[in-house]
């Protein structure tokens, strides 16, 4: 499988990290990288000598039709979690009077961001730049010939657009948080801004070449810190900053339509074997590993918060259920492609668990109106799934071993990367949403919000 | 001429439509309403909420007769809808000023 | 193609099956296989000598990263077939106040089947052990390593995953017969239990290495007998013991939102060329050929479906629209990988006919609720399809001959597994659905039917 | 990747063509031809001598398991996109009434044509026949075995149903025009008409062996021509021919359903990485490249009509946006595959101002009754993409130049292909319709059009 | 004062609103209700099931207006719904014994 | 005995009931209507058209009750509802003939 040529981690620069971001990162600017999912420009950008495992000058690579297919076929199911997938989970979940509004999000900032990716994020996320944001020699995804090989023998091109669909989805979670209550025009400059500004970065980090969390050795194969911490602290902050909805905690704000969020968790479920299994860069054995842990999470997840409800409230809900599912499917994002099927039924019972705390107990408690649990679930299961990465990591699956092989290191290396990104995400995120608020402002009227988002930023109505 | 409101459970629906139509009621109108009574809604229960729903889904059915029928058609509701359960429902009666029918003109008693 | 290497079949066992099972099988123990779905640890559960094709030790299998990426792909096709494709197609044709419920129950089967088949489901059907049941030489998926391969040279993670799409669909779909009244705790326990003693006996038989009616010739290429006669038995035999819906042939049930059912439908027609098509376990000729008669047997038996309502009741609807593609489907689903276009036409036909006298004639006849036709679409359909599949058998394209081939035996055969499947099936149902009335009670309390399983069930409803 | 090594075109049969832009035919005689959706039958109907690049006798070609599942993933999607995702755009835009018979349509359509293809429309679009038809030789699919190749070396099973998909779709889409009017008979008469006399015929022309405006020159890489001009124009007709909805212009007759059209136009955009990059039949770069462009014209289409409803009616709507997706998709399509990333920008921020047009201001000012914009958004989008195809073509992707790279011939070339298709087609639909309405008449009694297609057509309703 | 029960067809709707609008009513309630009558309703079929759905869906527009417009607005509304086919519907009038404007708290005529 | 109908804001609909329910009211009927009236409706955009939606969504809120209560609720009705704005809606009073429980068969006072 090509992505095995690639240079594999060589972490123990852990200790010299806690003294803080800024010493961790010079120091670890030499150290060579694990890729979660394998860093790009095979050919192109060529890589400046990575200092582990130099292979007498391997042969040309030619493009592997097989892998290829598989990266075409991720790409649309990773769609597909955004549009239709996550419109409906959210768009079921808030009153009918918002129903179109929230699925607008989801297929506004698919718009969005696409244009960006394909003009500069791509570029800044991958190419190789600093240990922070990449360069511009794919400006315009310049340079990408029909020829360019990425990782694993595809085509580059479809490595992007693979790429792009994580870039889609991660700020779209975002807007759980907030539902109900953001100026349409607020969210486009939020998204936008916030795309560039947080998530190209940490993407960086994480995958892309040269990248300071990658080169220390933090795992992260399909996005829990990447994806979902990042998704799941933007929205608490978002939470925090924009205020309850109006009459929450005294109106009743049942869920309009439930199997519109039926239908969205089992889609999600459906392209989350793009998002995993796709990871791999490769149709191999070990995209039907990740694969199988993400089958086995997922429905172990479920149960797990079926039996938290059916336990606590005497009857397991299908909102419970599907939001297990998701929980489960968050947590082993970054564990896929590290971890075997004992482990995944671990992480799933352990992520329904804590997603179900987190989106009732400690909602409650906390007392910010996180309506759709965007932190709840993502923010919390991606914590989860970030930390027992480093706990089942396995060897022989991904190379990498953690706690229960004998490397508590490796947990370590998991917490600094997330707090890393907690921390930047959180700070960034936060004047992102001040500014906007300031320029344009964030809320919709209180006139408009009683409306509904559906016509008051759309002019239109579920009939 | 009367009005006769008859707010009952949902799934007896047919069976007062029938009684009423064996009394010779050949029209009536029926509304989808929500009762609030002595007959408590149910909780749902959604992620970290609980919400209590007090309305329970009820139908009225609503039809015009003439003076004479009112007390057998009360009575014939009232045998169909009785399960002798709380939320069974209630019947309210009204004057009627006027009655036509639209297609025909035909006024009052023949417009029934 | 891979599977090409594999043992072909040399049936002809059959003359002497016909007086009775016990026979057959002791007589057939010797027979060789012929996989519909190729048997899955190549190297690892070695095969015992294989008495046709043992060509000079052919090379260490190297995987082929086409046929994995069709297999991960086919994989997330039958998926979406059970989540969202067959919980809509349900849900759309039960009362308003049902349809959280009806959902919920394909959910929980997804969920409860992945866990079940990890951790001792797959080994039981898939390995070697006795003609009657595998082994347990894959307990937890223990021994599937990143590199050990399957059949077609795929991944045997994958090869698992995918087989594991199948055990879910397979009981979801019996829901549908005892549609609205089943308790939620009971469902969960009568899928557990015929998962395991039920759906993973027959497939192991028909698939498993070393399974009796597989060695018997048995054709069946994806699930003729093992899915969907083996659901539609099932179905019919929980009609008969749980009795009628309260209110059945009084009041109206008319399905409350047939949109979802087609929506489900087309999932489901959508997902079916992985079914049919995945189980070569291979993107080759074979997989084309598969979904080819798929594509055609769908569109036939719906258009017969709808001319049997135009003629005999002036309207063709949607709902006999959608079911008759679904019985093409069922119908072919045996069948695909042995027969060619012509054949599938006349499949076609047959079954959207004998689906549509099952489902209304039939049903009225028998006075039992099957209430979304679990035995009038996949008992009646998977039956005209396994017995057609002897008859239409093409050697040119699966390796057997039928009937029109000069090979009147092969429909013997299938008879036989078509009887042997429907026996064994219905006996261990009524016995599992007995045991779970008496131990925890298999109907919800008449409140709890008025009420709507939403409700009752889960403590929701759409608003 | 496989099907450059394909003998390339070159025509001369076009000197028999219509007088008229006579003159661009002849400068383009010589130019050699790419096919957007490479020819299919490779060794079974051999092509006549190729002229241009008879490499030494290649080896036999060996099928490409990556290519096939690519392609067989293809098929799915594109199938994807009809049903559901056309049923679903289409039903949500109708009123509560006319639902389930608008989703009836794309069913029925899909039946129907499934059988019409197997049987003729294949062979006679795809074999070698006339310039202007093919032959019989693939009639009921017979000649197509297991083994045998197609172009990119993958199954010809696989590619005739690839190719079943692109004719499914196409009649598909034109009952947006005509929604909420036509017999449900009068309606599957139509449309295998249609698919016999008109998408079969251009579908030869442009894609089939030896078909003249492929020989031309003319580019459609995945159908902007044979699919949505063709479509488009047939939507037109069919409006101007059968008139007004009833109270067309008096009564209000919104949307009923939005989400519908949403999750239709969400299902399309990701189907269509299948229509666009499966054009390529192969799992290649130039697949990629397809892809790509795809994903950003789609996007920057809804952006780009987002922004004239901002501007001209002060909220950018849900339905604005979905019909922008579809209108970069549409412009895109003949393009993908000829040109990179920034024309697609270009292409997509066209088309969403385009369609806006086409779909508001012209529609009022002509008068016809597009219903559902097949024409206002088809045909207009399908023009737009064909003729900037010309325009933008670059040699490096696709093999030819267009005006961009100094050939502005191939502008004319395509304006040629566009005004060929439009007046073939609009001349053969009228009289269709002409013909069907004249024997069992094409509308429905005004009764039957106030109680709506679904109970009147159908006798169904949701609830 | 009087009220007016007006149970149409739902596409007479826009055109009796219409209709009451120029005759100087300028406030309404509109029901969507479900009519049992002389016009029957459709079957529907489903798999093996036929069902016969007796209830039309109709439109009840209901007006409160003074004593001397009752006349003017019946004919006014039974111009605008009538089509002369059986379901056109009927019309029924009550009296009113008080009438109250919210926001205001203006009485009887003045409120409505 | 008096028919209250208070047609009123949905979002008003549980401070109405609540105040209500305080003034010893404990059955109600409650209706989803649409309201036309002063307060104008939407407009509504869909591609080529515009739409203007003039109706409302309003609930109507009835309760029958002793003649000696309608000035209390009716007050209670108006404080609970009024927000000053157009549109807060109207209460109309009716005169009831007759009332039944069809549960027990209790009549008039007894019966609500
Ligand atoms: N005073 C009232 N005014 C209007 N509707 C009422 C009144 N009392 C009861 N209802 C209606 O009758 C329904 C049944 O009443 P409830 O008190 O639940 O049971 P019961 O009829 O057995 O006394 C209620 O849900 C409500 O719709
Ligand atoms: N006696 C009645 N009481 C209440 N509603 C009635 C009565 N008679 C008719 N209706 C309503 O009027 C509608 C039209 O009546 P119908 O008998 O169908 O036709 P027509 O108005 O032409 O006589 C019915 O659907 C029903 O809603
Ligand atoms: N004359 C009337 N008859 C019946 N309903 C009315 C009448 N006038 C108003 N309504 C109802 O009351 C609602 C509120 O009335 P509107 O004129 O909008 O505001 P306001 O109550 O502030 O005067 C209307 O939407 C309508 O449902």
């Amino acid at each position: 499988m090509n992505h095995d040529t690639y240079p594999t981690h060589r972490s123990g620069s852990l200790r010299r990290a806690a003294g803080g971001l800024v010493l961790a990162l010079f120091l670890s600017l030499s150290a060579a990288t694990i890729y979660g999912q394998a860093a790009p420009p095979a050919p192109a950008a060529a890589m400046p000598a990575p200092a582990t495992p130099p292979a007498p000058t391997p042969p040309a690579p030619t493009l592997d039709t097989g892998n290829t297919a598989w990266m075409l076929t991720s790409t649309a199911l990773v769609l597909l979690m955004t549009i239709p997938g996550l419109a409906l989970f959210y768009a079921g979940m808030v009153r009918k009077k918002n129903i179109l509004g929230t699925a607008a999000q989801a297929f506004a900032v698919t718009c969005l961001v696409t244009v960006l990716w394909a003009i500069a994020g791509y570029s800044l996320a991958f190419t190789q730049g600093t240990p922070f944001l990449g360069g511009f020699s794919r400006f315009m995804l310049g340079g990408i010939e029909v020829s360019t090989l990425s990782a694993g023998n595809v085509p580059e091109s479809v490595f992007a657009m693979f790429q792009l669909t994580f870039a889609i989805i991660t700020p779209a979670l975002i807007a759980g948080a907030f539902a109900d209550r953001m100026k349409f025009s607020a969210l486009l400059w939020f998204m936008g801004l916030w795309l560039l500004l947080v998530y190209v970065p940490i993407a960086h980090w994480v995958w892309g070449a040269g990248g300071f969390l990658g080169a220390l050795g933090v795992l992260d194969y399909a996005g829990g810190t990447v994806v979902h911490i990042n998704a799941g602290i933007a929205g608490l902050v978002a939470a925090l900053v924009m205020g309850h909805r109006r009459g929450y905690g005294q109106e009743n704000m049942p869920p309009h339509n439930l199997m519109l969020s039926f239908v969205g968790a089992s889609l999600l479920w459906v392209g989350w074997f793009g998002f995993n299994a796709g990871s791999a860069v490769a149709a191999d054995g070990r995209a039907g590993m990740a694969m199988t842990v993400t089958q086995i999470a997922s429905a172990t997840a479920a149960l797990s918060w079926m039996a938290c409800e059916w336990a606590l409230r005497a009857k397991p809900s299908v909102l419970g259920m599907i939001s297990g599912a998701v929980a489960g499917l968050v947590a082993i994002t970054p564990a896929s492609g590290f971890v075997g099927p004992g482990a995944a039924l671990v992480i799933g019972l352990a992520a329904g668990a804590a997603c179900f705390s987190g989106s009732t107990w400690l909602k409650r408690k906390a007392g910010y109106d996180d309506s759709l649990d965007a932190f709840g679930v993502h923010g919390v299961g991606g914590t989860v799934g970030a930390v027992l990465t480093g706990v089942f990591a396995s060897k022989a699956i991904g190379g990498t071993a953690g706690l229960t092989e004998g490397n508590p290191m490796q947990v370590l290396t998991q917490v600094y990367g997330i707090l890393a990104t907690m921390v930047y995400c959180a700070v960034v995120s936060f004047i992102i949403l001040k500014v906007v608020d300031l320029v344009i402002g964030l809320r919709i009227s209180s006139e408009d919000e009683t409306e509904g988002l559906d016509l008051s930023q759309h002019g239109e109505a579920l009939q | 001429m009367k009005k006769i409101e008859a707010i009952i459970k949902p799934h007896a629906l047919e069976k007062v439509r029938d009684a009423l139509n064996r009394a010779g009621v050949s029209g009536m109108t029926i509304y989808e309403v929500r009762g609030y009574g002595r007959q408590k809604g149910h909780t749902e229960l959604y992620r970290g909420a609980e919400y209590t729903v007090d309305y329970l889904p009820k139908v009225k059915i609503e039809t015009i007769c003439t003076d004479d029928m009112v007390d057998k058609l009360v009575e014939v509701i009232t045998q169909a809808a009785n399960t002798g359960k709380i939320g069974d429902g209630k019947i309210f009666i009204y004057d009627v000023a006027k009655a036509l029918r639209i297609r025909t003109g035909e006024l009052d008693e023949k417009a029934i």
